[in-house]
């Protein structure tokens, strides 16, 4: 499944990508970073301060793995609700994730109008997202376009999940992107459910990625947690699409390891033994490893990391628990350009 | 009687319905073996199984076309949006077809089949799961849209909707879906599509209104009777066909009429309750009809304080028939 | 000046704008090797290459989404839906996506965009290519809609959508592309989105209306006039952002409203011109605001007989209005 | 591309699939209606007594050939406004087709309300259809749903062209047939033209049945000019169907020989010397050969089905053109159920 190379010769797949410990190490650091806000998010809804929570817990290594080939600010980003670990890759700071989070006026993603997971940042090209499922993908297409039209070098990477394949508007863009031979990456991180429907409920067939070729260009499957199969998956998708060969579909799969939401029960649907079968293969745990038998983390530098993150994280959600309410006004501007 | 809530109300028809009817299916996104996101239906799956009561696919114009398929086979599908938010992909379906068959085809074929879904705001649900959808939809002849706002009236038209032979929109307000509580028969009964109820009686101003808002416009009739105004609550539950004779027999009396409602002001359907009344109870008007409804903006925000300022609250209700009482 | 076709403005518009702004294309069903199939579009694809003039899939969603991250990306588009009919599909990403943008995105982004559509009846279309479909769409902050019926107005109007910063629904009324005719500036000109227009003065009754009806009204005020009755027609042009100010000041004249469109009457958009008028002008009434519109029944069928009685006609039109200024 | 079998053994495809003289006299008499209809809907479009007419000129081997296979009554057809020819195989009379042209109270179809070619007639199973592409699917896939819950053997037919393909409604259709295993059968007319939209703007691919694997059922291309190759390919399809296996795809080339209605003119978007040189290959010329090349067909019989043709043709015209338009009171009937 995975197209990781089978490392015969005992070359460390990050070696073999040509990944440096310190990409490693930024990579380790977003991944932490995503875990605490994710918790923190959690935590704030427990309290009753937070409404609203999408756990991306189990999709980090496809998300921060496939973001970490983005170029910030110059390649375009359509993340879904889930898709924390991509933001925070691509340069969200936890403050702006935090006011976002407690819906302050001056969360940048959407002025506190949008529950939190609807981000979008100007400056880093994060295209300002909806919760109707899969309608992003048609903008993506049409960005892929623009750029192209421009001849500016500039992928379009939109993230989706299983249950946005079953959509009309996927396929509709797919097939643009197809006939155009858009510079756009198609990133499904294939968890298996929407909320509570199992894949045999939303397709007949064993990997969607399949269907790419329908459209005329490749799809690819990779285990979503492995950061580097993710990776190499994500830079050969960019590397054609900036070689003006098209469109790339990968589809990451993964297991999502906590509820839909704050407000689903997934008891309901899936037995607990599954989920706790998983959550021991949690990607952040097997990075960790990873990185310990490469012997680029140990003891120390970890417990610096998680403080620096923790610091961060705390620091974030201060602020943006005393940062200030819209204002009632906010609720009658921009509508229109003023 | 037994005192039920608004989603009691909604899956005990549905449970009764399919238990009565075999022809009847339920079918939308984790209505199955989920229960459905606010729970309507639960223990569907179990009772009557996963032909019956089909988790569907994500995709909203891919439920209601199959829906209208298995219409057209004999089935009585109940279909579930599971936010009206999400209602828009499946627009065509409904207008193009489910609403136009009957006509297109001269009668021959017919769409008996029931679209359920949960709109309007006030449970932090940001600008798409707090929408208020029917002004899509009340421009197109050939679909019924409901929008029943008690236990009582809920069971009974949904059970109405189920067996009527053309297609219908249910609408549920989901804040009222565990707020809301009331007396329902334990027997079997329908109440008919297309009959306003007055909620209220009152001699002094006539107040159209229906999903939260209702309730809200109820509370505040309580405080103008305090105030010595005596308000009359109509609730039309039925937008189209709308019984226009309720609403203006009414306002004939009266002379003042209020519509309110939650969804955007501009282009929502209390204007064409306004209009109706504007025309036909001219004569009868001793003040403006006047409309209370959301702002031009484009939904509810997420941040509990702007999304309390979008509602028309209960002190806003009260203003305004404050003022069109003394007008 | 130069006379043109309503038909003609629309394609000179796109041609002006797209040769002075190389950011607009074009986009749509057969828009580019055809020339559209009202031919629209005309030359476009010859003059501007396939690149800006995009031959879409057919997919009306498709066709919007993209536009939409086009407009993301610094692009311009103007989206044509072939027949308005078919805009259905493409209710999501109009509502949920293109209006939202701005409000979302706390101004952060926008959605500088047109979509152009033919609507309305009389063409011999039957249920499927002669369709009113504004009121699906007027419920939606953060859009504007727009819907010129004269060459002047389609020109002036379409270039101002086009430097618009926001998305614009812009409804062309596809029997009058080739039946009005009237005269154009030679040099460049834009007119404001949200200014009506009174298109004949008079001081015993108002009329407001848009589309092919607007040319009824104006014919049928032709003879009212004979008659002795001094009709004003007012003609809204933009729907949302509507003019109220115009209209208002016009009822508050005559003190009489006559709403005449070509949809059908229960939930039409004339219901929230209707609706205005009889909250905002109550005082100066002396009739029932009253409106004339299609009948409610699904579409306009394609016998011509049939059709023809759809249609208000200049004969019912002009009957409403003695009725009316009778009062 | 045809899945014929190549005929090493010289065994007439006819034999080979079991189809008696009379069967082909029956589809080569159905073939003959179907243009004789055409062409009168055209001449009566020229004298300015029909408004619209959308031809099958070009389909016709298609479009009877996968029709002789459906069970009249039985099993469910969903045609587009292009199939004249599987109407009139499924049993629509000459009487019912003018009545609909000319939009007469009589009309089956649909009362006078629609432009002809949206067709529907209850006994014959046919389902009413609109003008908006591809929304038919999704009732094919409902109605089939419905069958199998029933446990009636009945398989739905739905027709649409390639246009069609793209629409968000053909893939959530495609979908949810595969997903229940639905007794279907999807029939494109591949003509490689939506109005004037060639293939390339279409889709990225050649043939567009490769994308029925993506949904997990098979898809074949055959020649839509080869009656036998379609007749095969659906037989397969409709035995798969009751079989229980699930939904085919099949994709038939065609050309389109006229323009795409009596609205277009197809002269702007591809050359005239393409189109007479498709019309060489007419597959109504191309069948009659066959007929007569097995000696089935002479000068004699021919002009018997001919002239038969003409007189039915002609009573169904006079028929239609003296009946009564819908009256008046017909703009406001059957809204609702009454
Ligand atoms: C058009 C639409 N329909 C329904 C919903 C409600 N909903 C929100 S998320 C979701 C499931 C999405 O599943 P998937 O795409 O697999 O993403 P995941 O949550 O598994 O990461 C549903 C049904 C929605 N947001 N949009
Ligand atoms: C949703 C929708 N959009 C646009 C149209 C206008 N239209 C009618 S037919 C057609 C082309 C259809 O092409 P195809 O599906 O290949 O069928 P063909 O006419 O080639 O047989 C178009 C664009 C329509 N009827 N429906
Ligand atoms: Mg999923
Ligand atoms: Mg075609």
């Amino acid at each position: 499944m995975a197209s990781t190379k089978t490392s015969e010769t005992k070359v460390s797949p990050h070696v073999s990508l040509g990944l440096s410990p310190d990409n490693l190490m930024q990579i380790y650091y977003k991944m932490v970073l995503t875990r605490a806000l994710d918790e923190r998010a959690w935590a704030l809804n427990r309290m009753g301060k937070v409404g609203f929570v999408a756990s991306c817990r189990g999709h980090e290594a496809a998300q921060i793995g496939s973001a970490s080939v983005i170029r910030p600010g110059v390649d375009f980003v359509l993340p879904y609700y889930r898709d924390l670990g991509v933001v925070m890759t691509v340069g969200l700071t936890p403050r702006e994730q935090m006011l976002s989070v407690l819906a302050k006026a001056e969360d940048i993603n959407t002025h506190g109008r949008q529950m939190p997971g609807h981000w979008g940042h100007a400056g880093l090209r994060i295209i300002s997202g909806s919760s109707p499922v899969a309608t992003q993908l048609l903008h993506a297409a049409g960005i892929a376009y623009a750029s192209k039209l421009k001849q500016e070098d500039a992928v379009s990477f939109v993230y989706f999940g299983d249950g946005a394949t079953s959509k009309g508007d996927t396929h509709e863009a797919m097939n643009f992107a197809g006939i155009y031979k858009l510079p756009i990456v198609f990133i499904c991180e294939f968890n298996g459910l929407a909320i509570s429907a199992p894949q045999e409920k939303q397709m007949a067939v064993q990997n969607v990625a399949d269907r790419a070729r329908g459209y005329g260009f490749p799809g690819v499957t990779v285990d979503g947690f492995d950061v580097f199969a993710v990776y190499e998956a994500t830079r050969e998708a960019w590397e054609r699409a900036r070689r003006g060969e098209g469109p790339t579909f990968i589809e990451c799969k993964v297991y999502r390891l906590f509820p839909h939401s704050s407000d689903d029960d997934d008891r309901r649907y899936r037995s607990q033994e599954e989920v706790e079968a998983a959550r021991k293969k949690d990607p952040l745990d097997r990075f960790r490893s990873y990185l310990r038998a490469e012997g680029l983390l140990d003891d120390a530098k970890d417990a610096e990391i998680q403080s620096r993150v923790k610091r961060e994280v705390d620091e974030a959600t201060d602020y943006a628990e005393r940062a200030p309410d819209p204002a009632p006004g906010d609720l009658f501007t921009q509508v229109y350009a003023e | 009687m037994v005192v039920k809530m608004n989603i009691e109300a909604v899956h005990d028809a549905l449970y009764e319905e399919m238990k009565r009817d075999n022809r009847i299916i339920v079918m939308g996104e984790d209505v199955g073996r989920d229960g459905g996101v606010f729970r309507a239906t639960e223990g569907l799956y179990k009772e009557f199984g996963e032909a019956r009561v089909i988790d569907s696919p994500l995709a909203e114009s891919g439920i209601i076309g199959a829906a209208i398929g298995m219409a057209l086979n004999g089935l009585i599908p109940v279909a579930e949006i599971q936010f009206a938010d999400f209602i828009y992909p499946a627009v065509d379906q409904i207008i193009s077809e489910a609403a136009k068959l009957r006509y297109r085809s001269g009668g021959a074929f017919g769409c008996p089949m029931v679209i359920r879904t949960p709109y309007g705001g006030g449970v932090r649900g940001g600008l798409y799961h707090s929408q208020s959808v029917e002004a899509v939809f009340t421009n197109t002849p050939g679909l019924k849209i409901v929008a029943p706002s008690t236990p009582y009236d809920i069971k009974g038209l949904l059970k109405a909707a189920i067996r009527d032979p053309d297609p219908v929109l249910f609408l549920e307000h989901k804040r009222t879906y565990r707020l809301i509580r009331g007396e329902v028969p334990e027997e079997d009964y329908v109440l008919p599509i297309g009959k306003a109820d007055v909620k209220r009686p009152g001699k002094d101003l006539t107040v159209i209104s229906y999903g939260l808002m209702l309730h809200f416009c109820l509370e505040a009739a309580e405080r103008l009777g305090k105030e010595g105004v005596e308000v009359e609550v109509v609730d039309p539950r039925t937008l189209v066909p709308l019984d226009k004779e309720t609403i203006l027999a009414s306002v004939k009396k009266t002379g003042k009429a209020l519509v309110v409602y939650e969804a955007n002001r501009t282009g929502g359907f209390g204007a064409e309750i306004a209009a109706t009344i504007a025309e036909e109870a001219f004569d009868y008007l001793d003040g403006p009809v006047t409309r209370l409804a959301g702002p031009d903006v484009p939904a509810m925000p997420y941040n509990s304080k702007l999304e309390a300022l979008f509602l028309p609250s209960v002190d806003k209700i009260s203003e305004a028939m404050r003022k069109l009482a003394g007008y």
